[in-house]
């Protein structure tokens, strides 16, 4: 299937949802509520079997966050970003970790550095920063006056 | 008078290894509980060495950035460097001259057999081999040569710059490189001789830490990990970068799914890297090294992403560039990283001496588990 | 010509003229005392300089040289720095049980010097349960390892010293075995007359191809016994930092580390008594005047160089192979090796009572 | 031990009066002690990163630290002399690190292998986790240079830690003669 199909295809399915041709992959932009079922369809649907997260990462835009999703296919071989936006004081999103087993280690990266809380989690703690550590470091606010050394 | 050695609830015992442990290689800690010798639970707790590369990154510039990720995975540090300065190229749209994608490609491939090189006596010492560390440790020498002579330095050359290589071959570096291709097809060979056919090992290693082929892929297993278990994912072959192309060479894959096979994964490729090599040595084209770049870079606003293949796995790289010079947000998708989160998996039910076996096939680099 | 039992006794007899037969044998067992902790002291440092150089030499790298001329003084500087370095008690540790641990390694190390021949006519105590005496000892190091692990309040360490309990019990089995065979065909326990019925030749060669794998079978056992590589499970540097002797430090775990040694080489003085013909020297056959020139070496030099070829043997397994796995290791004893022994010593009796060895 | 050492640059306050080899022994012994402490450092199996490679490259058969007694790497601190800081030192690992060098008993020596266990090194600006040195934590005693530095430059460092130890000078004596020497 081409970049074009592929396009067609997902905006086929999921009407509401925004898509568009990134830099590198299609990108699909969806609410955040609606994360889990549209995961579920991607990745069961026989003609797009998106089995592959290959990356989960976050953004801080200040005013929202973003959840981004690096999805690929194995037998396919097309690739797919999907995001959705978050509310940058309380971020909640459900976790992935069901679908995709490598989303447990990095939704708990994210909880770390960026405070987005995933709901479901089996155990959602700080991994890479001490449990007492104070704030989330990659959000764009974050100030460490006496760690952090400013050039 | 005693303390009471830590158990959990059911009464099994509950250990730390590491962060100081010789064989989580690095500053891994695992909380392992036994059953007996037993491993029943295992919760890595990463962190040691993050250095919070990600957020340095974002005040530095786009030339600048590059030494950092020297510094992520070490043992595969070209190819790191790879994947950043394709990603800086392809948002700025450089063409890059060939004889630079060829020194690249000779360059990263030389680093996979150096990384592998020392995978291989790192987990022979894991299995309590401890000879095979030494002989390892011989080969790579001669490729840490090899780099020295181009890039002066021994592991974080940083050599690769966006446009092409920092500087030209140096005049000796075909010759050493075509000695040590010879040199090196006699090495691979008492490799196995010494290793692979060893009774001992193979027991150690057969049947040990299965992982499925659909668990590898939820997981996001990468690299040698998941071709062990029969997974397509060699990114030099499924999304061809630089001038892979048009290089003949076969993607190893085994299905065995065990140890054995992903050992015997990284023993191929090696063997296909000096393929590679061999294919390159003599067709190095005249020309330019570097092509001509602005002084300060500027990526357009957008999202970058890159997809390289290390010794290790994948390796992805994410830029959100807000115009400016330095990267509004950067993250590396390090390939250990998820490689680890299939440990417990892998670890369950076996001995605590598996554990380390199995770890040892895994090839982690903690800093790049970590940033 | 000096040998050593005219040393002995020469000595005897100067004491036996001016002194009362107690004062002697007190004065005798005094200078037995000194001789054996300075045997003690010489061969775990030359031992472990000798893995040293034959880990250097089989991971092409020198070794230590520059510590003295070729380095032959490193073992004494390390050794020296164990001793002076500070001595502990972990915070919870038992600390009657871990004083006392590395002591009963020790301990047992030395007793079980005494039945060894080192030259003809040349042993502390031939007593004529010899053999008996040395597999009935050599099972006790075991509760030294134990004590170690348990009085050290470390995970590791527990979990080192259960292996090694597991380990020991079940290798001392196979080792047995292996030494009742030689037991068998000489009808003696007692040293001296073991090494007498090996003049004509070693049973090595002597008791054909049963004997053959009644040595393979105690060397392998041995090795396992003294907590070697491949064998050691006990320590497993990579999988348990240090084993029993991980919360061990200076001058208490200097003594695990010589016992080791020491431990290493006792089961090769064994080995080379029960197997390799102990002092006798190497005859082929009527070939006379080469007869003479192999009678015309020491006999000690010949028990010593058979008992450093074994423990060079056991050495090189160590920078060779793998570790095996705990479960692998007690399989390998006891699906494999025990039923071979067992059956390898009806052989051998077989072949004992009808007299077809040479 | 919060012991005021003169350093040798000053005059000593007073006379001194000399003994008829009264000290030969004590003096004798003590360079005995120090040259076995010297010539048997035994270090800690301890890396973080990078450095760490570096550090078995000394160790493999190029380089061979084994010349000089120091390959008997223990993975149990409390048998350890030499504790190597091969890699950057980061916050998480900081207590770690400091509870290791607790448990090696004494005498006990810091050799900080790298820009990173110096002073951050190449991680300084910007970064909330790096601890900037590991001085910072536990006393060193040798610095090395570089990122990382090359085998030769460890071997040096072991080297210097043995002539530290050899002239049985402590810390703070060896600052000040440093201080007297201009450097």
């Amino acid at each position: 299937m081409g970049t074009e199909e592929l396009i067609q295809s997902i905006q086929s399915m999921f009407p509401d949802a925004s898509i568009n041709m990134g830099n590198n992959f299609p990108e699909l932009v969806i609410e955040k509520d609606s994360l889990l079922s549209v995961l579920n369809q991607l990745k069961s649907e026989p003609t797009l079997a998106f089995d592959y997260l290959f990356c989960e990462t976050c953004v801080d835009w200040k005013s929202h966050l973003t959840m981004v999703y690096h999805l690929d296919s194995t037998r396919f071989r097309h690739n797919l970003v999907i995001k959705t936006n978050l509310d940058a004081q309380a971020p909640e999103i459900e976790s992935a970790c069901h679908l995709y087993r490598t989303a447990e280690l990095h939704e708990r990266e994210i909880f770390d550095l960026f405070g987005v809380k995933f709901l479901n989690h089996p155990h959602l703690r700080r991994i890479l920063l001490t449990d007492d550590w104070k704030g989330h470091p990659l959000r764009k606010d974050y100030d460490d006056p006496i760690n952090m050394i400013k050039l | 008078m005693f303390e009471q050695v830590s158990t959990s609830e059911n009464g099994e015992l509950v250990i730390n290894v590491g962060p100081q442990h010789p064989a989580t290689h690095g500053v891994l800690h695992l909380l392992i509980t036994l059953n007996g010798e037993t491993v029943t639970k295992l919760e890595p707790n990463l962190g040691y060495i993050h250095r919070s590369i990600e957020k340095m990154c974002e005040s530095l510039s786009y030339r600048q950035f590059i030494y950092t990720t020297s510094r992520m995975d070490y043992l595969s540090s070209h190819i790191n460097n790879h994947a950043c300065a394709l990603t800086v190229e392809s948002a700025l749209q450089i063409e890059i001259p060939e004889r630079a994608e060829y020194i690249r490609v000779i360059m990263s491939e030389l680093t996979r057999m150096a990384s592998h090189q020392l995978w291989w006596g790192a987990m022979a010492m894991d299995l309590g081999a401890l000879s095979p560390f030494f002989y390892a440790f011989r080969e790579r020498e001669s490729i840490n040569d090899i780099m020295e002579e181009t890039c002066g330095a021994r592991l974080t050359m940083n050599y690769f710059v966006p446009g092409g290589v920092m500087y030209d071959l140096h005049p000796n570096f075909v010759a050493k490189v075509k000695e040590f291709i010879v040199f090196f097809k006699s090495k691979i060979d008492e490799y196995d001789e010494l290793l692979t056919g060893n009774i001992i090992f193979q027991n150690r290693m057969k049947n040990i830490g299965i992982i499925s082929k659909e668990d590898a892929i939820s997981y996001g297993c990468t690299g040698p990990t998941a071709r062990g278990s029969g997974v397509s994912c060699d990114i030099r072959k499924i999304y061809p970068y630089s001038i892979y192309q048009k290089l003949d060479f076969d993607e190893v894959i085994e299905h065995g799914c065990d140890s054995f096979s992903r050992y015997q994964v990284r023993m191929k490729e090696m063997r296909q890297s000096l393929k590679i090599i061999e294919q390159l040595i003599d067709n190095i084209p005249k020309g330019e090294f570097q092509a001509k770049t602005k002084a300060v870079l500027k990526l357009p606003k957008g999202e970058f992403y890159t997809r390289v293949e290390t010794a290790r796995g994948e390796l992805g790289v994410y830029i959100v560039s807000e115009g400016g010079t330095s990267p509004y947000r950067i993250k590396f998708r390090s390939p250990g990283f998820s490689n680890l989160s299939a440990l417990e998996h892998m670890v369950k039910g076996h001995k605590i001496g598996d554990l380390v076996a199995i770890m040892g096939t895994l090839d982690l680099v903690i800093p790049d588990i970590d940033r | 010509m000096l040998r050593l039992e005219n040393i002995s006794s020469f000595i005897h007899t100067s004491l036996s003229n001016h002194l009362s037969e107690t004062s002697v044998l007190l004065l005798e067992m005094t200078i037995i005392a000194l001789a054996a902790i300075t045997l003690f002291a010489l061969l775990g440092l030359i031992l472990v300089l000798m893995e040293r150089k034959v880990s250097a030499w089989i991971q092409i790298r020198l070794g230590p040289n520059r510590v003295g001329p070729k380095g032959i003084f490193q073992t004494a500087a390390d050794t020296l720095k164990l001793v002076l370095k500070e001595g502990f008690v972990p915070d919870g540790a038992d600390k009657f049980l871990y004083k006392l641990a590395p002591f009963v390694v020790m301990i047992i190390a030395m007793i079980l010097l005494a039945p060894i021949a080192f030259a003809k006519n040349f042993a502390i105590w031939d007593l004529n349960i010899g053999v008996f005496f040395i597999t009935a000892i050599s099972s006790v190091s075991v509760i030294g390892i134990l004590m170690a692990g348990w009085a050290s309040n470390n995970q590791y360490s527990l979990l080192g010293a259960m292996r090694s309990g597991a380990q020991i019990i079940s290798y001392e089995i196979s080792a047995g075995m292996a030494i009742l065979s030689i037991v068998v065909l000489t009808g003696s326990l007692q040293i001296s007359d073991i090494v007498a019925s090996q003049s004509n030749g070693w049973w090595l060669f002597k008791g054909h191809i049963p004997a053959l794998i009644a040595f393979v079978i105690y060397i392998i056992a041995v090795t396992a016994e003294t907590n070697r590589a491949p064998f050691d499970m006990a320590e497993a540097e990579s999988e348990l930092t240090g084993g029993f002797h991980t919360e061990y430090a200076g001058m208490r775990f200097a003594l695990f580390f010589l016992a080791e040694y020491i431990n290493i080489f006792i089961v090769c003085a064994i080995g080379a008594t029960l197997f390799l013909g102990g002092w006798m020297p190497f005859h082929i056959g009527n070939w006379e005047a080469f007869n003479h020139i192999m009678d015309y070496i020491p006999s000690s030099i010949w028990f010593l160089s058979k008992t450093f070829f074994l423990i060079f043997v056991i050495m090189w397994f160590r920078w060779t192979f793998p570790r095996l796995r705990i479960d692998q290791l007690l399989q390998l004893e006891w699906k494999y090796l025990l039923p071979i022994s067992l059956f390898n010593l009806l052989l051998i009796t077989l072949i004992a009572i009808k007299g077809w060895h040479f | 031990m919060d012991v005021k050492i003169t350093p040798p640059s000053e005059p000593f306050p007073g006379t001194v009066h000399p003994t008829d080899g009264g000290g030969v022994l004590v003096s004798s012994l003590d360079e005995v002690i120090n040259w076995a402490r010297s010539n048997s450092l035994w270090p800690l199996v301890f890396g973080t990163s990078c450095c760490a490679i570096e550090m078995m490259s000394t160790a493999a058969a190029k380089y061979d630290f084994s010349r000089f007694g120091f390959e008997v790497a223990r993975a149990t601190p409390r048998q350890a002399d030499v504790i190597i800081i091969a890699g950057t030192i980061v916050n998480k690992m900081a207590p770690v690190l400091k509870r290791l060098f607790d448990q090696m008993p004494d005498p006990k020596y810091v050799i900080a292998m790298g820009a990173c266990a110096t002073s951050g090194g190449p991680f300084f600006y910007n970064t909330y986790s790096v601890v900037k040195g590991a001085d910072h934590i536990i006393p060193v005693d040798v610095y090395v240079a570089g990122c990382p530095p090359r085998p030769e430059a460890l071997l040096h460092a072991l080297i210097t830690l043995q002539e530290k130890i050899k002239s049985g000078l402590t810390r703070d004596q060896i600052r000040g003669e440093m201080k007297a020497h201009g450097n």
